[in-house]
């Protein structure tokens, strides 16, 4: 069995309303200093069996094309080792 | 009689009202399915809105695979009219017939609205029946529907005539460059946040103002024929 | 190990948890007189749950009776209550069925998802009648507008109710916004919605027919809401956090249209034989009611249950509340056609049970027995409590310390600066940051919506018949006299259908109390439920249906009596509908009723004084009723511009919404025999505000006198008043006689300013 | 400067719409054997100084209370050192 986690985050150059309005309620409630905040999404994708070679590349490309839109998003994946937690 | 498909996506919410208007425009509307690859020979098609899918991703991000997508894709790359309406707007930038994307509200809320909006561009299949610079009021209902695109993007469109309506008075989602709706460089997609097929009955609608939508691309087929 | 129908019978002193699943000892005493032997685990969380005061109305059973007999003589009424909800024949073949129900609790501990839910279960319910639902409300009520809970809760049960109703495809049409301090800490989230259907489409919840097929469909069955019905709903909150409560169950929109769309192809294709919705009680209330309505018998294998949670026993998942389930009877001849349907729309469905005419619901669980019941036991014939009631010590006192005492307003510069401060205050200011939150055009249907009266969606487009319906309650005419109180709802919610020129016909309601274990919450009750039924027989409209949400309280705390009232009204052609918006210059504005010096319970005491104590504005139903014909004869005959009705606030409010809502302003002038003050703000009964054109004036104020409705000319529409008032030419102004002028921009920056303020921070 | 990334994840117990729209999807567009998705929210923090003892334990709480639902959802926080990469 293979963990896959892929985070999809906003390009720095679009708004990100979510982030910013995180960012006003942080201030307000007395954590200062705060200098940025983005939201973006988080999934652990949990398949049978390895995640090698072609289902790998399949993999890449549906992060890259289903789970986030290259027009105003870009992501990262990560295949965890077993057991490994998945934060 | 000119035939206008609208496809249900499992989630399609406003695919009756999108027939109805066609109807009430004088058109022939008929339902294409999500998953059937096939257009059945219609002359234009209509992506209504909704929350395909449940838009639990992205707006628009899953029903860009359904079966339908790729015929229809394809015709349109070939000239076939497509006009997308909220979610169908969305799906249209999903598959990249037009550009740019559309993100979350900046109030962060969805809002439903009845928005003024100014034509800017009547050189597409879908607004030959308006004036450049009408002003029409429609209703806007969205999660989503801040037009974003890079600057080059939205350099291109606004020099190419390619915006096809702009918000006035109220930007209720914080679309760059007040942006309702674009085309693409041919005219026949156009993407259209604020829903004209809501607007076409003074008893159900806050005006009539949204029928030439569905008008112009009547005569612009029969125009073709 | 499973406890088996066999190793109960065998093992009959076992203990069993009865009292941590919410029965009472004589409760669980009767559960083994029944069975003659102790239940399983499994039977026991069916009578637990099926028990409960949710499921089972114990404590409130033997006051609703009422709205039985004391019905109307009515022809209107093709199912009552008794069913998912009641069906009205509005004519032309066409039925509609509405209902509302709460989701108080749950929407407290998870505002989102709470109401979102809420919105959810309800939708199930109209569909589980063979209705394609149109068109959903929602009456809501919190604490405070300041209050930091209120910030937390109310745009979280309006996000949910948008988030799912949106995403349903359901126009929001209309509903309530209160505040009092009574609901902080216990929001009320009351969710109608409305549903069409040709006559011959109606369906019922019976399992009919020895060898058809239960068949179960829609969302996998989960852990949530386990115990839910009987742990939310039996157990008033004690202090504490939001995060000791249970879990919370998380609503799937886009499995509910999904299940919508199935449910109603399904039906159309004439396939299925009895239908329910899994609600409350999940599995067992379903497979119980279907039983007990039908053959009487009924088998559930229920391993073949699809789970989402593999490790969940079969009592949790005869208990478990996953939202997004429908249950149908399918003939087995017709079950192939029924699946190909649901996989159409991708919805999982599976053959769960068979009808038999065994008498016993039996469930097996791997081949083993693990509940054999009586199906009637479990659904019908649960607890009936006779609860004491009392009136309460301090309603004496309540009722004698009347508002007349307060220091009122009598300068024009007060008096001005009253209606800016009424029409800003929490309860009349606009609650348009909730409802635009709302899709109210979908299904492309909506004739009106928030802030009209009612809302109105027309459900035939060939010949414009159409439907209105309204929600309303005042508590706190409630808590002065719960009787009056119910009555004086639902004359409001009557008179609001009216109000658009719609013939009330039918009636359902939410009747949110307190503990009932509480002699005084239940003399509220008690009285709030007889005042609703003699009222509805005084008008002619019958109940069909409705929903009791008990323990509503902060430790010794109730929440203001808050029956809430749903009317709907039918209208033959919805083009005809009167709106509240006043049309053009010249047109002669009227009060319809008696205003009388009547503000025991009104805005104004509570918003300008604090100060709730008296009796409620009296209340003539006869008066109401005619009321009411005027206002539909008046839509009928053409001879209305538009109409509002006179509740809170008073005439003030009611003309300041018509002008703010056409955008136009309007002269007005106090009538003979009143102060302005009680012009203004009073909120006697059975009013209302007409605009008519001078062409009909005559015509009207013939029939008002024929019929014997007071009607007093109190104004005049004109938009050319800005400048002689001193203000820019063009700006519309509202004029009080030679008391005062305010322009509509100001009433509209302090109307439409308070909840954006109070939420947007 | 500190940043700070939250991973907010719904309660394994509580019913996950978006993941099983998401997990839907995949195996259309061809990945077999996907077992399970979850959706979630990543956050990406900046904050000025350090984020040490009382900060550091008022952005724990932020992340329990504001961040995330608790009754609902669960949170990761961790800080990174100076350079780390963000996902
Ligand atoms: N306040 C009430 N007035 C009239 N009928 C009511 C009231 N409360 C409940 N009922 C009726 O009792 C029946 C059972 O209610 P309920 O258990 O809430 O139905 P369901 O389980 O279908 O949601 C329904 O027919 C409902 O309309
Ligand atoms: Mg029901």
């Amino acid at each position: 069995m293979a963990r896959v986690v892929v985070d999809v985050m906003l390009k720095p150059e679009i708004l990100d309303p979510q982030g910013r309005a995180v960012q006003g309620a942080l201030g307000r409630l007395g954590l200062d200093g705060v200098t940025d905040v983005r939201q973006g999404k988080h999934f652990v994708i949990d398949i049978d069996g390895d995640l090698e070679g072609e289902r790998h590349d399949l993999m890449h490309r549906l992060a890259d094309e289903l789970l986030s839109n290259p027009v105003i998003e870009s992501y990262e994946m990560r295949v965890l080792a077993d057991g490994e937690e998945a934060s | 009689m000119t035939r206008i498909g609208v496809v249900t996506f499992p989630g399609s919410l406003d695919d009756r009202d999108a027939a109805r208007a066609v109807r009430l425009a004088g058109g022939e509307p008929v339902a294409l399915w999500h998953g059937d690859d096939d257009l059945h020979g219609v002359d234009a098609v209509v992506l209504p809105g909704g929350f395909s899918y449940g838009d639990y991703l992205r707006c628009g991000a899953i029903a860009r695979f359904a079966p339908v997508m790729s015929t229809l894709v394809d015709a349109a790359r070939g000239g076939l009219p497509v006009l997308g309406i909220c979610n169908g707007f969305q799906i249209l930038c999903e598959t990249h017939l037009l550009p740019g994307a559309l993100t979350r509200n900046d109030s962060l809320h969805f809002i439903c609205r009845d928005q003024r909006l100014r034509i800017e561009s009547t050189d597409s299949a879908w607004t030959a029946d308006y004036q450049v610079g009408d002003e029409i009021v429609i209703p806007l209902k969205n999660g989503e529907g801040g037009f974003v695109a890079d600057e080059s993007t939205l350099d291109a469109l606004e020099g190419e005539g390619r915006v096809v309506a702009r918000y006035l008075e109220v930007n209720p989602n914080g679309s760059r460059r007040d942006i309702a709706g674009i085309r693409n460089e041919r005219g026949n997609v156009v993407g259209l946040m604020p829903h004209p097929e809501h607007a076409v009955e003074l008893l159900t609608g806050p005006s009539a103002d949204g029928l030439p939508f569905f008008t112009s691309i009547l005569r612009s087929l029969v125009g073709a024929a | 190990m499973t406890d088996t129908v066999a190793h109960a019978q065998g093992s009959p002193e076992q203990t069993q948890p009865f009292s941590e699943l919410g029965l009472k000892p004589d409760e669980y005493e009767r559960i083994r007189e029944i069975l003659d032997r102790r239940p399983t685990s499994a039977e026991l969380a069916m009578y637990s749950v099926m028990w409960s005061e949710h499921c089972s109305y114990k404590s409130s059973k033997v006051h609703l009776r009422q709205f039985g007999d004391k019905k109307p003589e009515t022809d209107v009424l093709l199912v009552g209550i008794g069913e998912n909800a009641g069906v009205v024949d509005i004519g032309d073949g066409w039925a509609v069925t509405f209902k509302v129900e709460s989701h108080n609790h749950p929407s407290y501990v998870e505002p989102y998802q709470g109401a979102a839910t809420g919105v959810g279960g309800i939708v199930r319910d109209i569909l589980s009648m063979g209705a394609r639902p149109v068109a959903v409300m929602d009456p809501l009520r919190f604490g405070p507008l300041d209050a930091a809970d209120t910030r937390r809760v109310l745009p979280g049960v309006v996000a949910g109710i948008g988030g799912y109703g949106n995403c349903l495809g359901l126009p929001n049409i209309g509903g309530e916004v209160v505040f009092d301090e009574s609901y902080l800490g216990n929001p009320l989230v009351n969710a109608l919605c409305i549903g069409a259907m040709r006559h011959e489409d109606i369906h019922l919840a019976s399992a009919k027919g020895v060898g058809n097929l239960v068949v179960l469909y829609g969302a996998r069955t989960g852990g949530d809401g386990i115990g839910g019905v009987s742990v939310l709903a039996s157990e008033t909150f004690s202090e504490g956090g939001p995060t000791k409560r249970p879990s919370v169950q998380v609503g799937d929109p886009f499995m509910e249209k999904l299940l919508i769309e199935a449910t109603l192809e399904v039906l159309q294709a004439g396939l299925v034989e009895g239908i329910q919705d899994l609600g409350g009680a999940g599995i067992s209330c379903a497979t119980s009611e279907l039983a007990s309505n039908g053959e009487g018998g009924m088998h559930v294998w229920l391993d073949r249950v699809p789970l989402r949670d593999a490790s969940l026993s079969p009592e949790e998942i005869l208990m478990s509340e996953s939202q997004e389930r429908m249950c149908a009877i399918v003939t087995p001849a017709n079950l192939d056609a029924f699946l190909v349907l649901c996989r159409k729309w991708d919805v999982e469905a599976v053959v769960m049970g068979e009808v038999n005419a065994s008498g016993r619901l039996t469930v097996d669980w791997h081949g083993e027995r693990i509940v054999d019941v009586p199906p009637r036991t479990v659904a019908h014939e649960g607890p009936v409590y006779e609860r004491p009631y009392a009136r309460p010590d301090w309603q004496d006192a309540l009722q004698a310390d009347g508002p007349d005492d307060l220091p009122r307003p009598t300068s024009p510069a007060d008096l001005r600066a009253t209606l800016l401060a009424m029409v800003a205050a929490p309860n009349l200011a606009s609650k348009s940051w909730v409802t635009s939150q709302y899709d109210r055009y979908v299904l492309g249907n909506t004739v009106l919506a928030q802030p009209e009266d009612s809302g109105m969606v027309r459900i035939d487009e060939v010949t414009g018949r159409g439907v209105a319906v309204s929600t309303d309650c005042n508590g706190r005419f409630a808590k002065l006299d719960p009787y009056e109180g119910a009555r004086l709802a639902l004359a409001e919610s009557y008179r609001n259908v009216a109000a658009t020129g719609a013939v009330p016909l039918a009636v359902t309601n939410c009747l949110n109390f307190g503990s009932p274990e509480d002699p005084s919450v239940m003399w509220q009750f008690a009285e709030a439920t007889r005042g609703l039924a003699d009222g509805c027989l005084e008008l002619g409209i019958p109940v069909t249906g409705g929903n009791v949400s008990f323990y509503n309280q902060t430790g010794g705390n109730a929440i203001l009596p808050t029956p809430v009232v749903g009317v709907l009204g039918v209208i033959d052609d919805v083009d005809r509908r009167t709106p509240m918006a006043w049309g053009p210059d010249g047109e002669l504005i009227y009060v319809l009723g008696d205003t009388r010096d009547e503000f025991a319970g009104s805005e104004w005491a509570h918003h300008v004084h604090g100060h709730l104590g008296g009796r409620p504005p009296a209340l003539d139903l006869a008066r109401e009723r005619l009321l009411a014909e005027v206002l539909v004869a008046g839509s009928r005959d053409g001879m209305l511009t538009a109409a509002h009705d006179v509740s809170d606030g008073g005439v003030a409010q009611t003309v300041v919404e018509m002008a703010l809502r056409a955008g136009v302003g309007a002269r007005c002038w106090v009538p003979d025999g009143l102060t302005p003050f009680s012009f203004l703000f009073s909120e006697s009964a059975s009013r209302a505000v007409v605009v008519v054109a001078r062409s009909e004036e005559l015509r009207f104020t013939e029939m008002c006198q024929a019929r014997g409705l007071p009607a007093h000319r109190v104004g005049v529409v004109d938009s050319g008043l800005g400048a002689d008032a001193g203000f820019a030419p063009g700006t519309q102004v509202l004029q009080v006689g030679d008391l005062f002028t305010v322009s509509l921009d100001e009433l509209r920056q302090a109307h439409e300013g308070t909840i954006p303020a109070a939420l947007s921070a």
